[in-house]
């Protein structure tokens, strides 16, 4: 498999609509994904890839293997929040600091989605147990942050604390919908198993690149609407988001290397590693740590992880992990 | 339309909208009205409705009340405020039915 | 066809869907289908169903047997909000009892279309005619229950009336979205025929149980979420709403067996019979009767029949038609 | 600013709003702004928007006008409120361009 | 092919459901397709006939025939708004008569789709560069209607002009995102070639005739809701609506014939000329122009001249086409 | 709640409210809250909402500001709704928190 190859799977739907979503975004157009489509459309995606995740873990079966890839997802969750805060630190305080890490250890569901698309393009296999490791690693990057936070932050008298208590912060982290319809559909295509698959097919499969295209173009619509945000973060905090992404897929390869994962799934492993996510971890910080701003943590991760991973990261990470495995 | 009564007004961010609610359950505040997803600008920033979860947009609550129940509301919901950021505003009204 | 193999369906999609939004509710999760895309789903379903079985009944043509499915339909749809009057006066006030009434003597859409599901996955036929039958019981029992309500209640001196009149209460109840679209797919299928099945088919057909899934997370939502207002409408009435739909099933398979029907119209002739409406007849009835409430009618048809039939009810109707037919 | 006109607001379920509507269009009132779908809650309960049909969600409609027709219109809306429900405050206010 | 070859295709899904929703709006039903859901529907609409054209063009090339179909097409729009101007300001004012102008000089997609689905169901060929000549239809005849009003209007003198300036209506013809969508998504289908057809195709193809299906229910309702609107256009005015496309699809035919069209290809540019804008110029053009009237244009264009040229002018054309060609 | 302010509310055509924004922009006034897609009725007849573009639906808006500032508001949107249609009205309010 040569670079042309990969790059031929960049002007194939549906990555070109992200950039059509970015350009009329630059145009100043009014296009306009409707709110509650955006949302259904992102909970159609978890569902089906959730689905799609739990029927193939049925299939391979839960064996050792799953396990390890499960215990390093949720490793690199916990470890990818520490060493980010102790970086950022110097650029921001400890507030917007805590919520980006805790951002960069976590995922992005469309992120991980385009990456299988390509994989499926390639006629690449990667296991159910990528999806679970997804599901995983949503949250604990919030726990970690907020505790960072705690620890770190300095003490004011007139400190009344009106934020979330851990209790609201845990439901948040773990019960948000994004997770339960994630973690719900892969246990219901676990369990319903071919048959379920076959059911549903026509619907969490067949049209699924096209509804990954219409979200594509809200992504790009909204990531180029918030990169004029970016001035504020500062752009040494926005080069930030460029090689912390790059560092972060670095660790996940050797990770992947030593674990002895396959093609497929070190692929999904590194872009798991790489991601950041721009709508679970905000939505819960934005709760647990409202001084922090999100004039920052959403462009960096919207505006620039994500449209960097996009474009440069995933044929990057496939032509390094084609090279090395 | 004699008897005074004040209309309370808040807007604050969406992701702070159950929270809010939780707050009015909490304290027996009874009588509210809430739109979600309204958009708008403020010392905060621009709250232009381009986001992909509940960032970047607000909801606007209003309630009518008596004068000693505004005085009590409006206590309770600055340093909510003053926290989670927003605004909220008093004025005179008076009750045709309730 | 064993127990075993009937329950099996009820791990396949789409009916899990429904569990997981009942648990996302109890959960307290954020999780919400946006209400438009719930709309959507629900004209889509409506559309769907109509025009299968009007596709269908082009097919199968229409004989006397149709003729008789109908018109026991009707007939149920006019007995059962009698009888379920009279016992619900004994614990409600004339005006919530009435309200109910034509609630049961109604059908649930959602749950034919789950049964439609079943007998699929179990490769049972059923006609098209039952289609029309759902439409027929949809409307008679809201103007049954406004009648029972006049005839009953007490005459108030300062009864001003400003509840709607029997010109608009007959136009809610045969001019209502659900019903405009499911006839008028139903006549779109019947006249378009084999062609007009073949053109629509990836979109009615294919996709269907996966939209189904979805409207079924929204089900599961809406019932956990309601399921709180039961205290309020107090124990002995809400244990009504389990007895009732296993009372009209009952008398359902009895006429079933009586008009000799087919192994799959006998179910669905049944299911219809036990289910309540809680979208059409709640939204003509509170315009008809204002004073009743919906804080005991609305819990009692979603939070209690509609679980119960989709739980339990259907597997049970179908094991004893399976055993009798 | 100096012209005194009167701002009325009703709240009621979104289940009533046809009918509110058929009502100001026979007796003419002609103008309102209705904003839909919005929550709240009061003394009938939550109305927090989780339903299948129109209930459980309110519409909040407001009407500037002159002052003896905000009496005529009060009267008006008055009984239909009993009837089904809702409120309904009235403030003071100005025309700045109408 | 006969007549009622042609009429066969009228009681085939989707067109019938384009009745449903006009009756259910004469019925004062309730039914409503949700805003949001409209908006998505129209935005796949153009995004899947964008894309089927784009992969059409990549596989037949683009030779000079398209740059003649494309000349013709522009030239149409913008000759067809001069004409139009100079009759309908016989009975309406300069504004109003430039708004109307430049809507049918415009061209309305839906109209153009369900003709492309006409001919499918025919199993005639068209190409796809008539797509693209849609595409630049839709825009050139804002800039002349703007332009008409603009020199004949009278001046007063306290004509401060709030209206926008030549950079928005530009800004607002060519970016708008109905077009944006339509030109990316040829674009991309022609970037892609084969390949991005063959992973599109379950949701740009198979789906479509369902999807448009449900769009044509809202287009009957909006018709139905704006049809009372007439009366204050006037019959006269509102007469023009009908036979206008009348004039410019006989037009079209005569180009089509003198510049050797295929059969196919002339239907689908005839339809481009008979076919108004109700969307993408009423939006541009009430920027424009905010002291003309949209209860007379958007009723003439939606209300008439839509459903004119889905009932009774997409027969009539194809009838005179098939005769000729 | 001493201190006196004006609330101006402003109905307009959607179509308009892009142009509005920018006029907003353009000015600096940096205080506003949207609330897009109502309906309503008034002297330009019915929006109901039934279009399939912009037309036919409203946005409302309101500001709260300085009663100075107002005043020089409203002086900014007045030819604005004259030229594109729609309405404004002005009444007393207090900050309980901004
Ligand atoms: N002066 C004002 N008038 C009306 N709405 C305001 C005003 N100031 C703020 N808002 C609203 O309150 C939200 C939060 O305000 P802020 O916290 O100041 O950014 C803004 O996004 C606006 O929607
Ligand atoms: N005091 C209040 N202030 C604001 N909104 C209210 C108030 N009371 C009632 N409402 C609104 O009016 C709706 C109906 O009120 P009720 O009929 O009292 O349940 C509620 O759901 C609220 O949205
Ligand atoms: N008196 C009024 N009270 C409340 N809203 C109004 C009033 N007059 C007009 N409106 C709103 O402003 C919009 C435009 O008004 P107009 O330009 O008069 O048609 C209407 O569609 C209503 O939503
Ligand atoms: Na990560
Ligand atoms: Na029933
Ligand atoms: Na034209």
């Amino acid at each position: 498999m040569d670079l042309a190859n990969i790059l031929q799977t960049f002007i194939t739907p549906p990555i070109p609509f992200f950039f059509l979503g970015l350009l009329a975004a630059f145009a100043k157009s009014d296009l306009e994904i409707p709110g509650p489509i955006a949302k259904f459309i992102s909970l159609y995606l978890l569902m089906a890839i959730g689905f799609k995740g739990g029927a193939e873990l049925h299939h391979s079966g839960l064996n050792s293997q799953v396990l390890i890839v499960l215990s390093f997802a949720m490793l690199m969750a916990a470890v990818v929040p520490l060493y980010s805060f102790f970086i950022l630190k110097k650029k921001l305080d400890v507030k917007n600091a805590g919520v980006l890490a805790a951002c960069y250890g976590s995922v992005s569901a469309i992120t991980f989605i385009t990456a299988a698309g390509i994989l499926a393009e390639l006629k690449i296999q990667y296991g159910g147990e990528m999806v679970a490791a997804m599901a995983l690693m949503e949250s604990p990057s919030i726990i970690i942050g907020v505790w960072l936070i705690n620890k770190y932050k300095e003490k004011k008298e007139d400190d009344h604390d009106h934020g979330h208590g851990w209790k609201e912060i845990i439901q948040e982290a773990f019960f948000n919908g994004s997770i339960i319809v994630l973690i719900g559909s892969l246990l219901i295509g676990y369990f319903s198993g071919e048959k379920g698959m076959h059911v549903m097919e026509p619907f969490t499969g067949s049209i699924f690149k096209g509804m990954l295209a219409f979200f594509l173009i809200d992504m790009g619509l909204v990531a180029g609407k918030r990169f004029k945000g970016l001035a504020e973060a500062g752009y040494k905090v926005a080069f930030f988001a460029i090689w912390m992404p790059i560092v972060n897929a670095l660790i996940g390869i050797g990770i992947a290397k030593l674990i002895g994962l396959s093609m497929g799934n070190a692929y999904m492993f590194t872009v798991l590693c790489a991601s950041a996510s721009y709508i679970a971890v905000p939505a819960a910080m934005r709760l647990a740590v409202p001084e922090a701003n999100p004039g920052i943590y959403v462009p960096m991760t919207l505006a620039i992880t994500f449209p960097f991973n996009i474009i440069v990261g995933l044929p990057v990470y496939l032509e390094i992990i084609t090279r090395c495995f | 339309m004699e008897h005074n009564i004040k209309k309370l007004e808040i807007v604050t961010d969406m992701a702070y909208l159950k929270k809010l609610i939780s707050l009015f359950d909490e304290k027996n505040i009874n009588g509210y009205t809430i739109i979600k997803d309204v958009t708008g600008k403020g010392k905060r920033g621009n709250k232009d409705g381009h986001g992909i979860s509940a960032g970047f947009k607000n909801c606007y609550i209003f309630l009518f009340c008596e004068e000693e129940e505004a005085k009590i509301i409006a206590e309770i919901v600055k340093p909510y405020l003053t926290t989670f950021g927003g605004m909220c505003a008093v004025s005179d009204a008076h009750w045709v039915l309730h």
